[in-house]
């Protein structure tokens, strides 16, 4: 085994290790955190896929997160009204089943990349940055003007919604659920990685015309693992939305996008566990930085600069050795 | 319930030519401080090939450095000056601090560093100002409006705006084409190696380009502060217009910042005014109102997806 | 599940040794660092303040930042009702924030005393006998304003406010009490900085005054370039636009302008004078309307407290429902649905030396309730 | 008669006024050699390009197994068997030796889409790959990373990477670049036998590899084709000798 393969290893038994001991000793804030960062460690395993393996810096994957997001809103709030979601041509019933919307989050958010990635991977480099970047501003602003599902002030789901033979309001229980997802989410992005796509995706970041000249399509491959991404990203989301019992427009906002990446690059770009180390450090450093001062931001920033400048490969990087992938 | 008065139908007034005149000036000059902003943006880009999100920052610090010059002696040009030389001065410590390590980064590592650059600037700016807004107003002599030949009233400060930012436009052509700086600047463009060949200091160079873009950006957040709020994180929303217009303009091209912010300036200013006369042509005007001004906040956004699918390197910008 | 409630059955005792007397514990959720902290400092502040001076050792106040984002908002709610367990929970600035923590912490038998945002949802059809507005229902203010509009005689009034849910209820308050003509209605962009373009739909619209309602820096950058138009209307707004914390920035432009308000620092009672002197020596500041709201938070926990133990919640929401406290704002009663029943003044922007403020010219609304207590079922 | 492999005709190419493919056709028959050469600037790397698809002519067209592919674009002809080589090496310089191997044998003959199986569990892909650099005597370096290999290592390793898509013509851009003295010679006998499992259009600078290996030679000046033949008509061709070895005669 690897220094890396220890690493994941301590990381994957770490966060099932802290929650396990809040539940005993009954800090169930702190297994709300552990969630916490699960989520968006799994919201930043998708975007790994399109950043890392790909290449693809999106900064708008935010996008993906609020659609998921959302798709539990509307579902768990038309089941939470009685409402049906349309009448026409059939009756479809929201529902609070969590299986179910996570099905809709997924396709839907897979959906939305498909369209999203086949215009913006026309461009690269910045254009593609800045691209993706409009189309995550569009839905955000559509989000808060939009006022039939609550606008800027977002929707409140009064109870968390249920998985089937779960308690999912018991905190530990919610955290097992979402453990387990990015864990198959992390298993299937690591079986991804070796997979004939995985080579030739990887393969195309780093030339694109070789991949050409041996017949493959470096825009579908684009195009698949953006597709991807997105949904696995639109996942994350919905589970944010449920821990949360909140949706509103800030899902969407570029700074979630900024935010999603810094767990990568504080993590470790391209690193198979990287948003999750990335996404613990986050949280904690809110947490305990947070408490220190009003002006955390100002810390929070200097430690950012200081992991670009000086700890290329971020901590898993740093940890592992072997260098930055991208020298 | 029903609400008391006429219907809206009844105050959908004619748009008279003057109206959409004076809404093309609004357009006009929203897009020349919206180029003072992107020039700066775009010329550190093609120079050095470095995205930079903190360029919102350096507004910001303009914004407040004339604020608070402003404040302490009453005189608007000195707040003028003290806002270009107070963000050429963070641009020029920024960069010999943290940005020349970025350049032979990715985009990536370059999105990060910024990003945290941002977080810094804004807190910092907090911690020094407070969090309330503060007081820059527009001088006596150019407050209030004019009127122009056709007897439109237009306030003199946008014009003036609108002139600073053509001649400052003209100068950087100028600068470009005519100086040695120029030539130097745009050496750098397509050659790096050759510029040091040259035997040019190319990380002075570099320092002086993105000093001159941050004294830019900070004369824009000193001229805009005067009619808007100074407060932190007003550095943000424009950070974002500015790279919309430098990526509709082809990036690193300042001529591509030019047109690419006029038409940013006008699309978003007649967007808000016009979109919503347009839905009322065949929607209720309530829900028209509504629909269009949500269809006006996403209008620029749709413009620059539209352009990056038909050209995917911007309006000028050359093939990838 | 044996092994854990032995952990459990452990830390509870070891905590009883300690716990003798029972504090009341505050969480308060509110806006300190970010874009808007200035009206969360000022919540925390005035709180703060009523608290000192009571002089009360029994109330213990957890405060935290929650950076005006609805998720960090949700996490602070449950790592105080979870891990901190306070009594009540308060500070909340914005509505989307409210409507992401009030129904789950009062669906948790938590109270919540809101300082500032007032939605309709949580004073109509999602009331809760444990939600507690102390400020107003988000409407008031600008019903406040649509009757003053009425009252000077508008009749072509041009309204506008930012598209969001506040926004839209903003014109639907004004509307509900005004009656006149719309020269115009208007949604901006919200965080729109520039408004030239509505300033010149203003000018060609033929209104004989201007409504508006643009919190923030978005209410700065309007009045600046609407008194450098030339445009000379009258114009009427809430307060938020012209409170003590953001009048400075607007300076000279905001001057005349009529606002509506359910406080000012000039209103004439004890309690409210007590509060601007003391304020002003603490923080070296004048108090805002935020900060006299936060004040008077504090103080009807503190009248709470003197006369019920919080553990036993049905005594003691009685003793909050009875509001014996003193006002800043003078009269002050709570309504059916737990949103206060207050005079609502309009002011006008005036200058004191170097400093901008408010005066009280008159009263928009006497006794005001809001327009959804009825739809409220607790 | 043979038809040809690849052939091109009638291409013109302009860039503004310039003309940077004026006119040309040119042939590649089975089993041959047919060398390309021409000064700095004559426009070799353009045809190039409109051979392999990266360009699209402005006129003529351009056949390849008597298909007309003058629409198609680079992955469509590499999947009718175009394999090309790169003037600077394109490899994934992060993946190892075999991973970019075994990218060529995927390109050819795998599913690039299937994202459960692990690839280098594939025992067909694997042996395709292996194959080829064996061939191109790389079989000790398998698990090197390719950014690790000497100049001359990444040639072969181009060169296998196009071995592994069995093609039916080969493009080469200059695989000798930067090659030393024994470097050019071994792949110069690589290149020879390769001719009779596909012919290949060779690019290239170093003119004793050229008159070594070239079947035909056709000569390349401001974007038109000045002449083709054989070695020796070439060596004796006038306007060759001043066009491009710059004599006076």
């Amino acid at each position: 085994m690897t220094r890396e393969t220890w690493i994941n290893a301590a990381l994957a038994l770490g966060l099932l290790a802290v929650p396990l001991w809040a539940w005993v000793a009954d800090e169930p804030f702190t297994i709300t955190l552990a969630t916490k960062v699960a989520i968006l460690a799994l919201a930043g395993v998708g975007l790994n896929i399109a950043l890392g393996l790909g290449g693809l810096v999106s900064l708008g994957h935010a996008a993906f997160f609020g659609l998921g997001g959302y798709a539990m809103g509307i579902l768990a709030a038309h089941a939470q009204n009685y409402t049906p979601l349309m009448e026409w041509p059939l009756v479809v019933e929201g529902t609070k089943s969590m299986p179910v919307i996570w099905l809709v989050a997924v396709i839907v958010s897979a959906l939305t990349a498909l369209l999203i990635g086949a215009l913006s991977l026309r461009t690269s480099g910045v254009y593609f940055i800045m691209i993706t970047l409009a189309f995550g501003q569009m839905l955000y602003y559509f989000a808060i003007s939009w006022p039939a599902y609550g606008g800027e002030d977002g929707l409140s789901i009064y109870v968390r919604n249920g998985f089937p033979g779960l308690n999912t309001l018991d905190p530990i229980q919610f955290f097992a659920i979402c453990y387990v997802l990015l864990i198959l989410a992390l298993a299937f992005s690591a079986r991804l990685a070796r997979s004939p796509f995985g080579l030739a995706l990887n393969a195309a970041r780093q030339s694109p015309q070789r991949v050409e000249t041996v017949g493959i399509s470096p825009y579908r491959l684009r195009l698949l693992a953006f597709v991807i991404s997105g949904a696995i990203t639109g996942l994350a989301g919905a589970l944010f939305a449920d821990l949360n019992r909140f949706v509103s427009p800030s899902m969407f906002s570029w700074q979630t996008s900024g935010e999603i990446m810094v767990f990568i690059i504080l993590g470790g770009t391209a690193r198979l566990f990287g948003p999750v180390a990335g996404a613990a450090l986050f949280i904690f450093l809110e947490q305990a930085l947070g408490g220190l001062s009003e002006y955390w931001h100002v810390h929070l920033g200097l430690l950012l600069l200081a992991v670009v400048l000086f700890a290329r490969g971020g901590i898993i990087g740093t940890l592992a050795g072997q260098g930055a992938r991208n020298d | 319930m029903a609400l008391p008065g006429k219907p809206l139908g009844e105050q959908n007034k004619l748009m008279t030519t003057i109206l959409l005149i004076e809404q093309v000036l609004n357009g006009l000059q929203f897009g020349v401080m919206l180029f003072l902003t992107a020039a700066g943006l775009t010329l550190v880009f093609g120079v050095m090939g470095l995205i930079n999100l903190a360029h919102g920052s350096l507004f910001m610090v303009g914004a407040f450095a004339a604020a608070a010059v402003a404040g302490a002696t009453g005189s608007f040009i000195l707040a003028l000056a003290a806002s270009l030389a107070a963000a050429a001065a963070a641009g020029a410590l920024v960069e010999m601090l943290v940005i020349r390590r970025l350049y032979s980064r990715d985009h990536l590592d370059q999105v990060l560093a910024t990003f945290a650059l941002i977080l810094i600037f804004s807190e910092g700016t907090r911690w020094l100002f407070g969090s309330f807004p503060l007081y820059l107003n527009i001088p006596t002599w150019l407050s209030g409006p004019v009127t122009l030949p056709g007897g439109i009233q237009y306030p003199l400060y946008r014009l003036t705006i609108i002139a600073i930012g053509l001649v400052i436009a003209g100068g950087l052509f100028l600068l470009i084409s005519r100086t040695r700086l120029g030539i130097r600047i745009r050496a750098g463009e397509s050659d790096r190696e050759m510029i040091a060949a040259l035997g040019v200091d190319i990380s002075k160079l570099y320092t002086i380009v993105f000093a001159l873009g941050a004294a830019l950006a900070g004369l824009a957040g000193a001229l805009v502060g005067a009619i808007q709020s100074v407060q932190v994180g007003m550095g943000e929303p424009v950070l974002i217009l500015a790279f919309v217009v430098i990526v509709i303009g082809g990036i690193g091209l300042v001529k591509g910042a030019l047109i690419g912010s006029i038409l940013v300036g006008l699309t978003d200013t007649l967007g808000r005014i016009l979109l919503p006369e347009v839905f009322k042509l065949f929607l209720d005007p309530s829900t028209a109102t509504s629909i269009g001004a949500s269809l006006a906040t996403m209008s620029i956004y749709i413009l620059m997806a539209a352009v990056l699918v038909v050209k995917p390197t911007g309006l000028f910008g050359a093939k990838a | 599940m044996k092994l854990k409630s032995l952990f459990a059955a452990a830390s509870l005792a070891a905590l009883a040794t300690t716990a003798a007397a029972d504090p009341v514990k505050v969480g308060m959720i509110t806006t300190l660092s970010g874009g808007g902290a200035g009206l969360g400092i000022d919540v925390r502040d005035g709180f703060m303040l009523a608290v000192k001076q009571s002089g009360n050792t029994d109330i213990e106040v957890v405060i935290e930042d929650d950076q005006r984002k609805p998720d960090i908002a949700v996490q602070l709610a449950d790592r105080m009702i979870q891990s901190d367990k306070v009594d009540i929970l308060t500070g909340i600035i914005w509505s989307n924030l409210a409507m992401a923590v009030v129904p789950s912490a009062t669906a948790q038998g938590k109270f919540y005393l809101s300082p500032n945002a007032g939605p309709s949802q949580l004073a109509g059809k999602g009331c809760h006998k444990n939600y507690f507005n102390v400020a107003w229902q988000n409407d008031n203010l600008h019903e406040a304003a649509g009757a003053y509009a009425k009252e000077a005689g508008y009749t072509n009034t041009f309204i506008l406010a930012p598209n969001y849910p506040a926004g839209q209820d903003a014109l639907t308050g004004f509307k509900r009490t005004y009656g006149g003509e719309l020269a115009g209605e208007i949604y901006t962009k919200l965080g729109q900085t520039d408004y030239a373009g509505e300033i010149a739909q203003i000018r060609a619209s033929g209104a004989d005054s201007v409504f508006f309602f643009l919190p923030g820096g978005m209410g700065i950058s309007f009045l600046k370039q609407y008194a450098d138009s030339g445009v000379e209307l009258p114009v009427v707004g809430p307060a938020f636009s012209f409170d003590q914390g953001i009048l400075q920035a607007v300076g000279a432009a905001a001057l005349g302008v009529i606002n509506t308000s359910q406080w000012n620092k000039d209103i004439d009672n004890a309690a409210n004078k007590a509060f601007v002197e003391t304020f002003q020596a603490e923080y070296g500041r004048l108090p805002s309307l935020y900060a006299s709201q936060g004040f008077d938070t504090a103080n009807l926990i503190l009248s709470a407290m003197a006369k019920a133990d919080v553990a036993d919640q049905d005594t003691f929401r009685a003793a909050l429902e009875a509001a014996e406290f003193a006002s800043v704002r003078g009269d002050f009663k709570f309504g059916p649905n737990h949103h206060p029943i207050q005079d609502i003044f309009v002011r006008e922007v005036i200058q004191e030396g170097d400093v901008f403020a408010n005066k009280i010219i008159g009263t928009a609304l006497t006794d005001h309730g809001d327009a959804y207590a009825a739809e409220c079922k607790m | 008669m043979t038809e040809p492999v690849l052939s091109i005709r009638n291409i013109t190419k302009m860039f503004g006024a310039l003309a940077a493919s004026d006119n040309v056709s040119l042939d590649l028959m089975p089993g041959e050699i047919h060398a390309l050469i021409g000064p700095n600037g004559a426009g070799k790397s353009t045809l190039i390009q409109q051979i392999s698809g990266g360009l699209t002519p402005d006129a003529g067209s351009v056949h390849f197994l008597g298909r007309d592919v003058t629409g198609l674009d680079t992955v469509a002809r590499a999947r009718l068997g175009l394999g090309r080589t790169f003037q600077i090496s394109a490899l994934a310089m992060e993946d190892t030796v075999l991973q970019n191997a075994m990218l060529g044998a995927l390109g050819a003959k795998g599913r690039p889409f299937s994202i459960l199986r692990p690839i280098m569990r594939d025992k067909g892909l694997r042996q395709v790959a292996e194959a080829a650099l064996d061939r191109m005597g790389l079989s000790t370096h398998h698990n090197t990373v390719t950014g690790e290999l000497s100049h001359g290592q990444r040639r072969q390793l181009e060169v296998a990477v196009a071995l592994t898509l069995s093609p039916r013509a080969f493009l080469m851009d200059e695989p000798m670049a930067g090659l030393g003295t024994s470097g050019t010679h071994d792949l110069t006998a690589i290149l020879s036998n390769l001719r009779h499992e596909a012919p290949i259009l060779l690019v290239e600078h170093d003119m004793d590899a050229v008159f070594a290996l070239a079947d035909r030679i056709s000569v390349l000046d401001y974007g038109r084709i000045i002449a083709t033949g054989t070695v020796d008509e070439i060596r004796a061709h006038p306007d060759v000798r001043r066009a491009y070895l710059g004599e006076e005669t």
